[in-house]
C-alpha cells in the first residue's frame, strides 16, 4: 500500500483524538471531521457503538426534534465531540467566526458563531480543526470572540477545546495555563515553518514528535469501507481523494 | 396560485418581525418575489436559527432594517453577499446570536414565558453585544451566572413545507423548527408541494409529522417553492443555480440583474 | 421475552426516580410486575404529568417514597385508592405541581438549564407548598414576579409504544411527552407492541414520529403492554378492569388478593 | 318539542358563556362543557370556526405536540376558554381541586391540581362548572388553593373566572371587588334554596332572573346534530340523555 496522503494523516488524527466516544457531531461541509469520525466507527466496530450526526445532512442525522436537538443533546451531555473551525483561532484558544475588524462594521464579515458560543461550553471534547495554518488565523487575540477557549471559576463549563489540528500540526489544549502544546508536527513540515505560521506562542518540545501515519490496516479501512461512506455525502471530496490516490499508484508503480 | 402568495404577502407590514427557517429545513423561496413586490420594509428578520438566499435577497431588495440571526451563508456557495456589504456598509443592524440562543427565544415565546435561560455564552462578544439578553445568578445554587434569552414572538413566520391539508394543516415531519416558530409567531404562513385531500390528523402516522391549523394562517401551493433550495424528501438543492447567485451578488450590479430574471421567471403576473 | 422485561427491572435500583407518563400516553403496565417483583423500593414517581393505575399499584406494593405529580386518579373508574390511603395513612411523601411545571421542569433537562421559569402559580399552596421551587422578580421587567421550576432529571424513563426498529428506534406519533421524558432522564427503557424490521428513520413519514435509539436503553416486546389502559391507534381501555382495581384495592387486603392474580396472570415464569 | 331538561339548559348556559370564543378545551371526563363547547360551534357554524379540545381524547385532539401543547397554547393566548370543576370553590373563586383538611396529610384527597394553578392565569374566560351546589362544595374558604380566583396587582394574570354555574344557578364573578353575584336561577330553584346551599356570601338581585330556557331552533340543534356528536365521545352520558328524552315524551304524549 502506498503512503499516506497528507489528508490521510489528518483524518487519521482525528479518529485518534476522538477515541472512546459514543456520538460525535460535525458541521454540513465538513468531509474530513466526518471521514475521521466515520473511521473511529470503523476502528470501533463490533465493540463500541460510535453514532455520527453530519448536521444538515438527511441521511446521517437521526435526529427528530428540529435543528434544536443537537444543542438539547449536548445539554443533556449526550454529545461527546464536535469540531469548531474558526475565521482566528488565539493562543487562548478563543474562536472568531464573526469577521474582521471593528464590530459590528467588520471589513471582512464571516457568516456568523453558529453554535460555537454554546457548544464549546457543553461538549467535553472539542477539537479545533483548521487546516489553513497562517498568522491571519493563528492569531495572538481574536478581533471578535464567538466563543472563549476557557472560562472563569465558577462559570458553568462542561465542555471545551483539547485539541487544535491544522495541516502543518497538532496542538494540545491546556487549560489551566492557559495554552497550546505542539504535540506534533505532520511529515515534511517542521518546527521553525511552524512557528512562523502561528500568531501566538505555544509550548514545545526541543524536537517535536512527527504526527504519526497510519498503519497499513487502518489506511485500508480508510481507502475502503470510509471512503465509500464519505462518498455518499461528499461526492466532491471523495472524487478528489480518490484521484490523487490513482497518481500516487502511478507514480509508485514500476511502469 | 400566484393570486394566493400575493395575498399572504400582504398580510406582512412594514416594521414587521418574520421568522424565517434554516436552508435545509423548507425556506419558502416561493414567497421571496411577492414579498419584494409588495415592498413592506423596514423589516426585522429572525432567522432560526441561520439564514441564506432568501435573506440575502430581502437584505439586497433594501426591505431589512434588522437581522437576527446565528449565522449568514449561502453554504456550499460562501458568504451572503448582499448581507456582508451590508454590514460593511453599515446599511442593517445586525443582531449576533448562537443557534441555541434563537431556539431558546422561540421557546420562551412557545410557552409564554419572558425568558427562557441557556447555558454557555459567558465571556462571548456575543453576548457582550447583547444588551437586550441578561445574566443572573442562578437562583438555586449561588455563584453560578447563567444567561437568560427574552422570548422572541415574530409577528409573521413563513416557511416551505411538503403538503397541507383543506382544513390548513400541514405536514412538516421532523422538521420541528417550523413549528416552533409558528408557535412563537403571531401568524404563520405557509407554501407547500401540494395540497392533500384527505385531513392529515385522521390518522396518528401522518399526524405526528403534522403542525394544526390552529397555528397556521394561510396555505398556498407552490410547486418547487423551495428552489433552488431543496426539500427534504422532494428534490436536492441546486447547487449550481446557489453558485449562479452568489456570483452575480457580488455587486449590486449583478443583484439588480439576477434579481430582474429571477423576478421575471418565477411567476407570471 | 418475560426474561426481557425482568433485566430491564433489574436497571431499577432502590431510591431511583421514575418517570411514568400519563394514562392515556402510553402507560407500560406490562413492566410494573417485573418491578415489583424486583423489588427495588424507596422510589421517585414523577408522574408525567398525571399518574394513574401503574403509580397506585407500585404505592400498593410499598416501592414508592414519594410522588411528584398533578394528579393521580384513575380517571373513571374514580380515585386512586392506594395513593389516596397512603396520604391519608403519610405513607408517602407528596410532591403536588399542576401539569405544566412537571413539563417546565423535564424540559428545563432537555435544555440542559437549571431550570424553567412559568406563568401562574403564585398565589397557590401548591407554590407554597414547593419549597424546591422559587419565585424571583422578571429580570426584563421589574415588578413582575414569576416562578421558576428546577429541572426535574430522572434516573429512568418507562412506557409503551406502538412499535421499534432492531436498533433501538421507537415510534411514539404524536405522544411527543414521552420523548421529552426518555430526553430528561438519563435512562429509558421501553415496551412495545411490535418489533419491526425497517428501520423507522428511513422514511421521513416514520421517522417524524420516532424517539431516536440514542436516548433508549433497552426496548423489550411486550403485546397489549398498556393493559388494561390502552394504546392510541391500538386498543382501547379496558373500563371494566379498571373499575374492578378500584373496588378492590379500596382496602389493603383487597389490593393483595387482586395484584396475586395480576402477578399470577400476567407473565408466566 | 318538549321543555328543557334540567341538563339542556345547563348546556346552553354554557353555550352561552362561551360566545365568541375561537378555541376552548374541555376535561376528559365533561361531558356537559363538552355539549356546552359543541353547541356553540354548531350555533356559530358558517361565521366563526369553533375549535374544541378533549383532553386525553383521540377524536377531539388536534394537538401533535404532547400533552404539554395546551398548556404551551394557552400560553400563546389561543386558548380562550376553559373548565374548571373544584372539589371546593370559595367566594373569592378560590379552587380546591386537593383535598379536605390539613395538607399533606388531608382527611379526603382528592386527585390533584391538574393544570390548574397555571390555566387559571392563562385562559381568558374560566368557567367554574360544578353540578354539586351545595355547602360543601361552596364554601367561604377552601383547604387548599390550587389556583387562585384573584392576584395581587403585578402579578401576571392574563385570565381568570367570569362566571360559576351550578345544578341551581349561574353567578357572575366580580375580580374588582372580588365576589359573586347571583346571575340567574335555574326553573325549579330560587334565592333562599341558593342561600342556603352556598357557603359563601354573593350579591344578588331582589328578585333574580330566571335562568332562560333554549328556545326551540337551540333546542333542536342540541337534540339533533349535538347529541348525536357528542354521542361518539360520550356514549354512556349521550345514552342517558336520550333515554330521558324519551320519558319526557311519553309523558307529555297524549297516550
Amino acid at each position: 500500500m502506498s503512503a499516506a496522503l497528507p489528508r490521510e494523516i489528518l483524518i487519521c488524527t482525528i479518529a485518534r483524538l476522538l477515541d472512546g466516544v459514543r456520538h460525535v457531531a460535525v458541521g454540513a461541509s465538513s468531509p474530513m471531521p466526518a471521514a475521521g469520525a466515520m473511521l473511529r466507527r470503523a476502528l470501533d466496530d463490533g465493540q463500541r457503538p460510535v453514532r455520527l450526526s453530519v448536521l444538515g445532512s438527511v441521511e446521517h442525522n437521526f435526529f427528530t426534534n428540529g435543528s434544536a436537538e443537537l444543542f438539547d443533546s449536548a445539554g443533556q451531555g449526550r454529545l461527546d465531540a464536535f469540531f469548531l473551525g474558526g475565521g482566528q483561532i488565539d493562543g487562548q484558544a478563543n474562536v472568531n467566526l464573526v469577521g474582521v475588524g471593528d464590530y459590528p462594521q467588520v471589513k471582512v464579515r464571516w457568516p456568523g458563531s453558529f453554535g460555537s458560543a454554546y457548544l464549546y461550553f457543553t461538549v467535553p471534547r472539542v477539537i479545533l480543526f483548521r487546516e489553513e495554518h497562517s498568522p491571519r488565523v493563528l492569531v495572538d487575540k481574536v478581533d471578535f470572540i464567538s466563543a472563549p477557549g476557557t472560562s472563569a471559576p465558577g462559570v458553568y463549563r462542561a465542555g471545551g477545546p483539547v485539541a487544535l489540528l491544522t495541516g502543518k500540526a497538532l496542538f494540545r489544549f491546556d487549560k489551566a495555563r492557559p495554552g497550546f502544546t505542539l504535540e506534533s508536527v505532520h511529515p515534511s513540515h517542521d518546527l521553525d515553518e511552524i512557528r512562523a505560521a502561528t500568531g501566538f506562542a505555544f509550548d514545545h518540545a526541543e524536537t517535536p514528535a512527527a504526527t504519526p501515519a497510519p498503519d497499513a490496516a487502518t489506511l485500508s479501512l480508510l481507502r475502503g469501507r470510509v471512503l465509500d461512506e464519505l462518498a455518499e455525502t461528499y461526492p466532491a471530496f471523495a472524487a478528489e481523494w480518490r484521484s490523487d490516490l490513482a497518481a500516487l499508484t502511478r507514480e509508485g508503480s514500476p511502469a | 396560485m400566484p393570486q394566493d402568495l400575493r395575498a399572504m404577502a400582504r398580510r406582512v407590514t412594514p416594521g414587521m418581525s418574520l421568522a424565517l427557517p434554516v436552508d435545509y429545513a423548507g425556506v419558502s423561496m416561493a414567497m421571496t418575489r411577492p414579498l419584494i413586490e409588495h415592498g413592506a420594509g423596514g423589516l426585522h428578520l429572525v432567522c432560526v436559527p441561520t439564514g441564506g438566499l432568501q435573506v440575502d435577497m430581502l437584505i439586497g431588495a433594501g426591505l431589512v432594517a434588522t437581522v437576527e440571526t446565528s449565522a449568514l451563508s449561502l453554504g456550499e456557495a460562501g458568504g451572503a453577499p448582499r448581507f456582508n456589504d451590508a454590514v460593511r456598509q453599515g446599511g442593517i443592524r445586525i443582531l449576533d446570536a448562537t443557534c441555541p440562543a434563537i431556539h431558546a427565544g422561540l421557546m420562551a415565546a412557545q410557552k409564554g414565558v419572558p425568558f427562557l435561560p441557556i447555558r454557555g455564552l459567558i465571556g462571548s462578544d456575543v453576548l457582550a453585544n447583547r444588551p437586550d439578553w441578561r445574566v443572573i445568578d442562578n437562583p438555586f445554587a449561588a455563584g453560578d451566572p447563567v444567561a437568560l434569552i427574552p422570548a422572541i414572538r415574530p409577528d409573521v413566520a413563513i416557511f416551505h413545507a411538503p403538503m397541507a391539508d383543506r382544513e390548513g394543516n400541514v405536514w412538516i415531519g421532523r422538521r420541528r423548527e417550523l413549528a416552533a416558530m409558528a408557535y412563537a409567531a403571531t401568524e404563520t404562513l405557509v407554501t407547500v408541494e401540494r395540497i392533500v385531500d384527505r385531513s392529515l390528523l385522521a390518522d396518528e402516522m401522518t399526524a405526528a409529522g403534522t403542525l394544526p391549523a390552529l397555528y397556521v394562517g394561510a396555505v398556498a401551493e407552490a410547486p418547487r417553492g423551495a428552489w433552488p433550495y431543496g426539500l427534504w424528501g422532494e428534490y436536492a438543492s441546486d447547487t449550481d443555480e446557489l453558485m449562479r447567485y452568489a456570483a452575480a451578488a457580488r455587486t449590486a450590479t449583478g443583484f439588480a440583474e439576477y434579481m430582474a430574471g429571477f423576478m421575471g421567471q418565477e411567476m407570471p403576473a
